[in-house]
This record gives C-alpha cells, structure tokens and sequence, in this order.
C-alpha cells in the first residue's frame, strides 16, 4: 500500500476535501457531545460555543433518575450473549459446509444463504405469537435467539469463507496423528480462524447493539429494555430538556465509540468483512 | 482375527455413520434456530396473509384477497403507489449521494494521502452508531427553531437558508437522505478501498507508463476493475432502501409525514399490521400481505440485480 | 454499588425465564401515559392500601408504539391485566377482537355519562369494554405575562384573534406555538378553530350522511383555519410536539393550542398561563370546544386475575379515584363528582356547555383509513399552502366515502 | 513384515474414476516412489494407504493385516505432507508431540520421544519456537520429526521435497535416503520429480490416469521403459521421439522409414506382432546421441540453440520437418547456431514403440 505519496497541489487538494469531509463529520458528534454539558439556556444561546464548564447535571440526570443505565447493562448482556452464541453455531455450521463434503452441502449451504436475503422484521406477527408460545416474551433471551438466528447467515458466510482457504494437509494430518473430528476442529482448526471470528463477531455486534425494532416489541417491562430501545422512550419523558437528550445520546454513543477507537481496524475489517469477502 | 468381508463393510459404514452423526451434530443446532425463528415466522407470514383478519382474530381463508386489496383498492394503492415511489427515490438518491460521495473519497484515500489512517477510522465512525442515536440527534440539529443546522445558517447570514428541514415536502425527505448518507457514506467509502486495492498495482502503474491521464485510469481501469463492489453496494443500498424504516420513524413518526412525502413500504407496513393513533386498528392479515410482497419485490430484485451486475464483471485472476 | 447489584439480579432473575408465582395476584397495568408515571403510582398506592393482597405494576410504554406494543402483545395470547386503552376506534380494533372483557353487569357503571360510556362502547355488540377515565378539550392557552406587557386584551373572536396576532407579531413574539410536524397537533388545533365555522349542527349532519366533509361549511372553516398560518412559528412545518411545547414554556410564543392535558406541565414549567375557548367566528357567536373522551380502563379477557384485574377496574368507576385523577393529573375525570381545586381546571369544565365531538376521533376512526389520517394529511397541505382548502375538503371526504 | 500389498484397489470421485484396478506390493523396508504428471492419481493412491480416502472397492493391507475400515491413526502409517502441515498455533514441540498427545501416552513418553527424534534431525534448539519462526528446510525437517516420533510401520510421504529451493532440495534428498537406511522402515514418496524417484527409489512406480504404467528398479524403468510413457516419462531431459512407420518385419529385426529420411533397422529381441504399415515411434535419449555419422543411424538437423555449461552441452536441432530435437554430449563442442550437424545414435541405446506404445524389443 505505500505508493509514493503524492506532491505539489494535487495531494492539497486532497487535502482540502478530505479535511472538510472530517470536518462534516467530527463537527455534529462533537456538537452532540458539547451539547450534553450545556443547560438548555446556553443550547438556544450560544449553541456553538464551548461549555462554560464541564457540567455534569445532565449525566447525573440520567444516572440518577433514569433506566438508562439498566438500558446500558441490558444491551450488554444481549450483545455478548448474542454474539457469543452466533460465533459458536455459526463456526459449526460454516465449518460442516467447507470441511466436508457430503451430499447436500450445497443444499445446506444455500439454506443458509437464504437467511441473508430475509427481512425478518417483516414476519414480526407470527414472530411475536411463537415467542409468545415459547414464553419468550419480554425475555431477553427470546431478543438473544432472534437476532443469533438473523445474524447467522453472514457469520456463516464469513466463516466459511476463512475456513475453506485453509489448507486441508492439516486437517489430514491431524486425522492420521489419530485427532478425532471434534478435536481436530476445536484445537487445530478453529484457532485458526479466530481473527475471522472476531470479524464476524464484530459485524453481527454492532447492529445487535443497536437494533430496537425488536425489543419495541418483543420487551415490555422497563426492566428489561435495551438501550437504542429505552432510549425512544426516554425521548419521551425528556422531550424539552434539550441538554439531558443531548447527554443521554452522548452517554448511548460512548462505549461503542470508545471500543470502536481502541479496535478501529478490526471494526473496519469485520463492518466490510461481508461486502468484501 | 477372521473377520469376513461383510465385516470389513460394516466396519466401514460404521466409520461414515459416525461421521454422518457427526456432520448432523455440527449442522443441526445452527439450522435448528433459523428454521425456528426466521423460516417458520417467515412461511406463517405467507400463510397468514391469505386468511381474513378481523383487526387481530383470523378467519375465513380468502386466498389472494389481501393482496387484490391493497394493490388495486384505489386508495391504498394510492398509498402503496406513493410509499414505494418515495423508496425508489431512496435508493437512487443513496445511489448517486451516498455512494457516489463514497467513491470519490475511495478514489482520494486510494492515492495514499497523509493521515489515511486517520481519515479511515473518522469516516467510518458515523457508521458503527445506533440509527436511533443518529436520527434523534439529526432531528434536534434540523429543529427549526432550536435546532443548530438553522442557527448555522443564520450565523453565516444565509437566513432564506434557514427552513423547517423535516417539515416541509420539499425537503423533509432529502434532508432525512442526508442525514442516511452521513450516517453510512464510510461503509462503501471502505468497501470501494478495499476493492481498489485489490486491483493489481501493475495494472495502474503500466496505465501510467502508457500516458494515461489519472480520470482516465479511474474510467477505464480502476472502475471496471471494481465492478465486484459496486454490485455488492448496489445490492446492499437496493435493501436498505426498500427495508428503510428507522430514520423516517424516528425523525418523521408512522404517518410519513408532512403529507406522505416521507411515507416508506416499511413504515406502511408498521402502520397496516398494527394500527396507530390516528390511522386505525390493525389489520395482520393485509400487514402479512404487504409483507409478502416487499418480500418478493426485494428477494426477487436483488437476484436479478445480482445476476446482471455479475455478468458485467470482467474476470481479474 | 448496591444499586449495581441490585441490578444484576434482577436481570438475572429476568434471565432465568419470567417471575410470576411469587404472589397471589400480581397484575400488570399498560399504559402510553409516560408523563404521568409518578402520578399512577400514587394511584395504585392508594388502592393497594385497601387490597393487600393485590400488587399493580404500572408499565408506561412509548406513545408512539403503544398500539404496536398492545397489539402484539395481545395477539400472542399475552398482554397485561389490566389495559389502558384508547377510546372509539382504537378500543375496537382490540374489544371487537375479543381481548377485552365485557364490564357492563360487572362493575358500576353510574357515575358515568352516556356520551362518555359511547366512547368505550362496541358499536357491534353494545357492550361496555372499558371504564372511561377523563374527557379531553381542546383549548386555546396564552401567556398573561405577554399579552400584558403588549397590552394585548384576550380575543373572543376569530378577527380580534387574528389583530392580537398580528400586534404580537409586530412586537416580535411568535403568537402562536403550534406547528405541523406533527400532524395530530394540527388536528387539535383544527378542533379549536374549525367548529366554531362550521357550528354545531354539522357533526350530526356529517354522521348521518345527511351532508359530507365537501359541505360549505367545512370548506369555509378549513380556509379559515388557513389564515392562522401566518402567525405560526418560522419554519412551523418542521415544528414537532415537542418543540411547540418548548417555544409556549420558554415564553418565546404567546398561545398554545392544545389539549386540556397540558395543563400539567404548563404549570410545573412555572409560566403564567390562562385558557380559553377558541374564538368566535364572529361577535356574540357561540364559542364551542371540541371534546372527545380519551380511554378507559379494560380488563384483559385472557387475565388469570381477571376478578382482582375487576376489582381494580371497579375503583376506577368510583368518585375518590376521579378525585385523586383530578388532583395528581389535571385531567377532566370522566367519573362525576369529581371537584377540582384548580382554577384553570375549573375552567375546562365550564366549557363544556358548549362542546362540539372531536370529530374525526369519536365518528371517523373506525375504519382505514381514518378520518384523522386523511385531515392530518390534508391539514399539512393545508397549512403550507400545497393544497386549497377545497381540495384539501375533497381528499377527506373521497377518502371517508371510500374507506372500508 | 510391515510391508503393504493393495489388491483391486479403485477410487471413484462421483463419476470421475481416479483410481482404476491398482494391484502393488511394497515390500518391507523398501523405498518405493510413486511418480507420474499431476492428475495421474498417485496423491490419492497414497491418501487411500493413510485412510484419508475410502476405497471404492480393493483391500489395502499393511503388515499381512487388512486395514481398509480402519481409522488413517489405527494403520500404523505416518505421513509428512507437501506443504509441511505443521499446526502453525503450536510449538515445534507440541507439534511433534500432538499424536502421543491425542494417544495420551504420558508426558514423560512424549518429552523423551520428542528430544530423540530432535537430536536425530537437529532441531532440539528449535523445539519452543513456533513454526513461522523456522526456514523451509527446517519445517521440513519437523515434518518429518513429526512422523518419526510415532515409530509408525510405513511412512508416507506425499511430495515433501517441493516446496523446497533447488539447493535444499538435493540435500534433502541424501537426508531423507539416510534416514530411509538408519530406520530401517518401510516407505512410500509421491512425487512428480522423476529425479527424486531415480535418486531415491528402491522400486519406482509409474502411473498414469489412475493405472499403473510400470513397476520396477529406477534402473530397469530407465533401461527398459514397458511403454512411450513411462519412456518420455523417465529421464532428464525427455526422449526424443520420431514418428515411423514399419516398411519391413521380420523375425529378427523391423525396418522402419523414419519420416521418409532415414531408414532403420531395428534388430529385435522377441517377436513382435508389427506389420508393414504399421505407426511406430522411434526414440532416442538425448543422452544418446552422439556427434558425427555412425554406422547404426544418423539425423542431420540444423542447431538453433545451444546451452554450455561447461561439463556438458546441450544441443538444440530441428531435424527434418522443423522436427525439435535435443542431444546431450560431455565437455565442450564447437558447434554454432546455424550449423548443420549430424548426430548418430546406436541401435543398442535406442528403443521403438508399437501403435499403441507398447514397447518392441
């Protein structure tokens, strides 16, 4: 990738353009996050200035009288719950597809496939009365299963993908060293593809974390509410205090940001890893 | 230690009914919840769109009245007409907006610009926030009164700028377009990289030995080189379009408002199968309906889209 | 700490499946009214005082998607003990669907009227479904504070209304909040304007077919209703709920129109309001105010609790809670023998000699699509000129005529 | 007697027939390679030994016991793969140790098998490193260490030498035939290089399409190749070939008319079924010829190349009908591009196949 770099005017302009694109960009998060430490006073009056003090009321608004917190560990819980569960099956089934071959695989990789080109949320009628019937209603196990069971087409894409580039010499040598399948796919294979796990892992977790059509629905107590979710209604409760709703998108943005900053290159890898793969 | 020929059989089909058992236990768990919860729900949303509903109690079978219903009741189609217009100005505006600004900084973060890195992770931050975090807060920025974007404007003197963004037809939906490619230029901002350096660096640099100007090389070399990502792209945006529920709702609520100029299949779909304040009760039975055929509409249109896309792909090996 | 704690088993108390065999009878009361939270609680307190045995758990769900919520809920098979549901057409789509149990014979009825028990009567079968909880009107508020300093005197017809507009207007103050974002805030405020154009006898014309939205009279109040537009805020298009209510409590605008709920939060926002019906269509005319009951209180039929989900509905039918609904909530009780300790709610009842239905709401939200759907629509068009008030009353009328 | 006999062996991939009625005895101790042009199905042969393959239908049969239905760590073979297969997540020791390992044998068993086989193959410094850390060379050699340590009856090997540079290669090759003789083990090397299977061989065995051409000492197949294949196939560079046809049989000698330039007299060794008309092909190794007429045959052709490399040149001709020819003499030869030269070969050293490449003698 390192190609000359570019001199003279052209690579200004390159600059020029991508600067303001940085700056379209970085300017209204930032403007949300200022916003969070303002009072609505200086939001109508000086929304472009600086904060006249790191003021925390807003956030201590939030942590105090508010279910967002809950929301926060909800939607944790759901995610990594999620996630985890995906990568398992997802790798058990990616791994059945491109380790062997069997009659019907290409059946049972289509079948698998398909689930891409299926939007879900438009069976959300009979979603809703079988959960009902599994009593997975306003469970957040029943939100865990939906979205394992939405995110296991492209998790099972993106594995097979990695897992068909290996060589099988290593598979095969580990069968004559007398490796049972089980053995060999769980202490020779699959350490292999971690990376391709934590790529898929990240694909599926972000729109996880941020889904709420799902539980607007399927999740009725407060108790239970994940954030994108318990957000919509605390945009209810907080409608006119404008510095609050500004902290409180602050405070839902955080942690994937921060995650994103510390792992910027593997969210990148995962985010495209289903376009580009 | 004499063991026959059939013994030796047995011994083998052993070894491949174990195998068998085996290949069983690692498919069926996976397959078990996606036939539970998409393939089952899916097949009963087919099966209850052909079913009279009285609001939410199903009874007589009606075959494909649902469908007759919406799509030539003259005014539901009026509705339909117009929330499926509005999703193909959607998907050409993201098409053209959102991935063509995409690729213009592909192309530019391409050249190897000081501060790549940087510039990569900035654009693709938007990208990996909640819909619903980016909807509010664009809702509270285009507030015609408190809202920033307005009082950007007038700071810089540009008052007949200053518009109600959400509320007027004109603009309500062009500015939720924006606020969409905002939110997701840096994905085929990324994707488009990724593809352009996977084109063979010999192939450029021979172009450039050849003389050919750098729109050239762009035109005729890197763009067709790319044709496997724009089809992925064109396909993703088709969906996304065609699915686009969550800035609509949040920023312009279930009725597609000012006057339907932001109505979406998606958010007619919401409003068929379970009512809202003003526009009535539910009805699962035309919700399944609808359903039904935004279904086939998408799954239909992005074969077909993927089929011709691909065949335009030129080989590269 | 502890509160983290806490936390954590709970949630892992939820994880483990749904808790529901600790007491004898745990009901689970829904509602939309978010805003009103503190002021069930206390409510419910007070009932459970007198019913130990019974526990309620107010669940306030996200307006917008209370229908959706409910809805899907109830289908499953599941939903709450007790629903708090909307009143006319929304009750139907759930009561004529059988999810709600039939209260006449089971709870007393009498302290209620019969115009409000229509709202929560199936038209089918005639049947009660739900104990009405508290009518709503449609008022105009203003700011005294504002209308003093400009020397402004109340207006009590449409012109005087329009001349202390234009005057506050003139002095820079927006006059009125409301804008269009929202299509249901137009419709409110057409139930303040519009009645007093097209008088009192359209509603029951417009009901019996005798006459339809293409009648004269509504044209000529929804081009009266289009002369307001120029006192809206700048940019009233892109003018949501919120932001009117803000613009009316920051004293930025000079009126508000809105629902009598209002009154609440006008207070606790600390401004100095006052209420009035809307303007005359010309002097001495009648000043009618719009009015429509707001929901009521329904048992699910499918409750395992369905006697203590009874009980509970049969203190709503009673004067001590239309008291305490009054006191905590500022809501015109549908019970009667309820006394306000509050002026401005005083007020609102006084109004009512001459109340107009709210009408879309109470005749024309019965079938798709609803009268509300098509008046929003048309108003938004309406308001920023897209569309003449003679189309605007052809799209309503075409799209009533046709809906099924 | 760890010797390893396949009886009727065939292999069936769907429709496609890889394996076709392969019948071979390897016996104990020998040195046996198994060489042919990619495609010919020598991998899979193997792969069908070690068990990564199931028969269609045959018996294969190691130390007089049928191991068909057997698990591949059930067959007492081990098998060092082409690309090393090294599991690249363990150290060089947990890699040589994984099958004891999976065998739970005890950690001391497995540290001192580890130690013996790295002290015989020099790695004992490498062992805590991880595979990428080590040269081509010496992953090759943990491969290996990694079959030793398992003391098996058979050893496999399936092209181990070519991911290697030419250099390492050769040396290689000595290692690998010292090793052969100080375990004293039965052993089975695929490979496409026909000079790994000259060099190393006890047995050579030629296939071709999933049949097996010859079978026999690397000399014999060199000396007496049973068909045109095995013929071009053997020896470096290929023998050259004229078209012919037969003018004349007899019981002691074919005459034939090499593309109507020169005549030859084929003496032969048993009769032959060939009759007039017949098309045969001639052939002579390049190594063969010689320059200047002889008695027994000659071509005339023109030089359009030349390679010296000191000890030896090799010359390029087209003879007759821009037919490419290559003869390979000792030393150096003052020969130009452009010459017309006359090389002559000796009917002895000089081999003719029938219609059907079946070989005359």
């Amino acid at each position: 990738m390192q190609t000359k770099r570019n001199a003279g005017y052209e690579a200004w302009l390159v600059q020029i353009f991508l600067i303001a694109t940085t700056i379209v960009v970085l300017y209204p998060i930032i403007m949300m996050a200022m916003s969070g430490f303002k009072t609505n006073a200086e939001i109508f009056g000086n929304p472009f200035a600086l904060p006249k003090s790191l003021n925390f009321d807003n956030y201590l608004v939030i942590w105090n009288t508010t279910d967002v917190p809950r929301f926060l560990l909800n939607s944790t819980i759901v995610t990594l719950a999620s996630v985890a569960i995906l990568l398992v099956t997802g790798t058990m089934a990616a791994y059945a597809i491109s380790r062997y071959r069997f009659r019907g695989s290409i059946m049972v990789s289509l079948f698998f496939l398909a689930g891409l080109m299926l939007p879900l949320r438009l069976a959300i009628i009979p979603l809703f009365i079988q959960l009902k019937f599994m009593g997975l209603i306003d469970n957040l196990l029943g939100l865990i299963f939906i979205y394992i069971a939405m995110s296991l087409p492209s998790t099972v894409f993106i594995l097979t993908g990695f897992l068909r580039a290996l060589p099988s010499e290593l598979e095969d040598s580990a069968r004559v060293d007398g490796a049972s399948e089980f053995r060999i796919m769980v202490e020779i294979m699959v350490p292999l593809i971690t990376p391709a796990m934590v790529i898929a892992g990240i694909y599926n977790a972000v729109p996880i974390w941020n889904d709420f059509f799902f539980p607007l629905i399927f999740i009725q107590t407060p108790e239970m509410k994940t954030l994108a979710q318990g957000l919509t209604s605390f945009f209810g409760e907080y409608s006119v205090n404008f510095g609050v709703l500004y902290a409180g998108l602050t405070l839902a943005a955080l942690p994937v940001v921060i995650v994103f900053i510390v792992q910027s290159k593997r969210f990148i890898a995962g985010m495209t890893a289903g376009a580009i793969k | 230690m004499s063991m026959t020929n059939a013994d030796y059989e047995k011994a083998k089909r052993n070894r491949t009914l174990k195998l068998k058992l085996w290949l069983l236990f690692l498919i069926l768990p996976p397959a078990a919840i996606l036939i539970v919860f998409v393939f089952v729900p899916m097949g009963s949303a087919v099966w209850y769109s052909v079913f009279d509903w009285d609001g939410l109690v199903r009874k007589e079978f009606i075959g494909l009245a649902n469908f007759q219903d919406i799509l030539f009741n003259p005014l539901k189609n009026k509705v339909l007409f117009n929330a499926f217009m509005n999703n193909v100005k959607v998907f050409v505006s993201l098409m053209l907006v959102q991935n063509g600004i995409a690729l213009v900084i592909a192309l530019l973060l391409a050249r190897n610009p000081k501060g790549y890195r940087f510039y990569q992770v900035v654009f693709f931050l938007p990208v990996i926030l909640s819909t619903v975090i980016i909807g509010f807060q664009w809702k509270l920025f285009l507030n015609p009164v408190f809202g920033l974007v307005n009082k950007f404007l007038h700071n810089i003197g540009l008052h007949d700028w200053a518009l109600p963004w959400l509320g007027l037809p004109e603009t309500a939906l062009n500015s939720m377009l924006l606020v969409n490619s905002w939110h997701w230029f840096g994905f085929p901002t990324l994707v488009f990289l990724a593809a352009i350096h996977r084109i063979p660096k010999d192939f450029i640099e021979a172009a450039r030995l050849d003389g050919a100007s750098e729109w050239r090389i762009a035109r005729e070399i890197i763009w067709p080189l790319m044709a496997p990502a724009i089809t992925i792209i064109t396909v993703l945006t088709f969906i996304g379009s065609f699915n686009w529920f969550e800035i609509p709702y949040i920023m312009n609520g279930l009725e597609g408002s000012p006057a339907g100029s932001t109505d979406m299949l998606g958010l007619m779909f919401y409003r068929t199968a379970f009512g809202s304040v003003s526009a009535g009760g539910s009805n699962f039975g035309s919700g399944s309906a609808l359903a039904v055929l935004m279904f086939i509409f998408i799954f239909v249109f992005s074969i077909i889209a993927t089929k011709y896309l691909t065949s335009r792909e030129v080989e590269m090996n | 700490m502890r509160k983290f704690t806490t936390r954590a088993l709970l949630v892992a108390a939820a994880l483990s499946a749904s808790v529901s065999t600790l007491a004898a009878s745990e009901l689970n009361f829904w509602s939309w009214r978010q805003e009103d939270i503190a002021a069930y609680e206390k409510i419910i307190a007070a009932f459970e005082a007198t019913h130990p045995d019974i526990k309620i758990t107010y669940t306030a769900h996200e307006a917008k998607a209370y229908n959706t919520i409910l809805t899907t809920a109830l289908a499953g098979g599941s939903g709450p003990d007790i629903i708090h549901t909307r009143a006319y057409g929304s009750l139907e789509a759930i009561s004529g669907a059988g999810y709600l149990e039939a209260l006449d014979g089971q709870v007393d009825l009498s302290l209620l009227s019969a115009d409000e028990l229509l709202g929560t009567t199936l038209r089918a079968d005639g049947r009660i479904y739900a104990v009405p909880f508290a009518s709503q009107t449609v008022v105009v508020y203003y700011n005294k504070d504002i209308f003093d300093a400009n020397n402004i005197t109340v207006p009590e017809t449409f012109e005087e209304f329009k001349a202390a507009s234009t005057a506050l207007k003139a002095a820079g103050i927006t006059p009125l909040a409301n804008g269009t974002a929202d299509g249901w805030t137009v419709e409110i405020m057409s139930g303040a304007i519009m009645p007093n154009f097209y008088g009192s006898g359209f509603f029951g014309e417009v009901t019996s077919g005798a006459t339809d939205f293409e009648d004269a009279r509504y044209v000529g109040a929804l081009e009266k209703m289009s002369e307001l537009a120029e006192f809206m805020p700048t940019g009233f298009e892109g003018v949501d709920y919120a932001t009117m209510k803000a613009l009316f409590t920051s004293g930025a605008a000079a009126m508000f129109i809105g629902g009598s709920w209002e009154i609440n939060g006008f207070r606790d926002a600390g401004i100095n309001f006052e209420i009035m019906p809307g303007p005359a269509a010309e002097a001495g005319g009648e000043r009618m105010v719009a009015t429509w009951l707001d929901g009521g209180y329904g048992v699910n039929a499918a409750s395992e609790n369905k006697e203590d989900a009874l009980e509970f509905i049969r203190f709503t039918a009673t004067t001590p809670f239309a008291q305490m609904l009054t006191d905590e909530l500022n809501n015109v009780a549908a019970v009667d023998g309820a006394m306000s300790s509050d002026a401005t709610l005083s007020r609102v009842s006084s109004f009512h000699s001459a109340a107009t239905p709210y009408i879309m709401l109470v005749a024309f939200r019965f079938d798709t699509p609803t009268g509300s759907t098509l008046l929003q629509s048309g108003l938004q068009e309406l308001m920023t000129g897209a569309k003449t008030a003679a189309e605007v009353a052809a799209d309503v009328s075409n799209g009533i005529k046709t809906a099924e | 007697m760890a010797n390893v006999v396949l009886r009727s062996v065939n292999k069936q991939f769907g429709e496609v027939k890889v394996i076709k009625d392969v019948n071979l005895t390897v016996e104990d101790n020998e040195f046996v390679v198994f060489v042919g042009p990619s495609g010919c199905g020598k991998s899979t042969l193997l792969r069908l030994i070690a068990g990564l393959e199931d028969l269609t239908s045959g018996e294969v049969h190691i130390e007089e016991e049928r191991v068909d239905h057997l698990a591949p760590s059930k067959r007492g073979v081990a098998m060092v793969f082409q690309s090393y297969a090294l599991y690249p997540h363990f150290t060089v020791r947990q890699n040589m140790g994984y099958a004891l390992r999976v065998a739970k044998e005890s950690k001391e068993t497995i540290a001192k098998k580890v130690n013996d086989a790295a002290s015989v193959l020099q790695l004992t410094e490498y062992l805590e490193r991880k595979p990428k850390a080590l040269s081509g060379g010496q992953r090759q050699r943990v491969a290996i260490g990694r079959a030793i340590v398992r003391d098996p009856k058979v050893f496999l090997f399936d092209a181990p030498l070519s991911n290697l540079d030419a250099k390492l290669r050769v040396q290689m090759r000595i290692e690998l035939t010292k090793l052969h003789r100080s375990l004293n083990a039965t052993m089975i090397y695929v490979t496409h290089d026909q000079v790994e299977a000259m060099t190393m061989a006890d047995k050579i065995v030629v296939l071709r399409d999933g049949k097996v051409e010859q079978i026999g000492a690397p000399l014999d197949l060199y000396n007496a190749p049973d068909n045109l294949f095995v013929a071009g196939f053997i020896g470096s560079p290929s023998m050259n070939f004229f078209d012919g046809t037969v003018i004349n049989t007899s019981n002691t000698d074919v005459e034939i008319d090499v593309k109507d330039s020169v005549k030859i007299k084929f003496p032969l060794n048993e009769p032959s079924n060939l009759s007039t008309g017949d098309k045969v092909s001639f052939g002579v190794r390049p190594e063969h010829f010689t320059i200047g007429n002889t008695n027994q045959g000659t071509f005339t052709g023109e030089v359009y190349a030349v390679e010296r490399l000191g000890g030896e040149t090799y010359l390029y001709l087209y003879v007759g009908d821009q037919k490419e020819v290559v003869a390979h003499m000792s030393g150096d030869q003052k020969i130009a591009i452009g010459d017309m030269v006359e090389i002559g070969f000796s009917l002895k050293q000089s081999y003719l196949f029938g219609p059907h490449g079946d070989a005359v003698r």
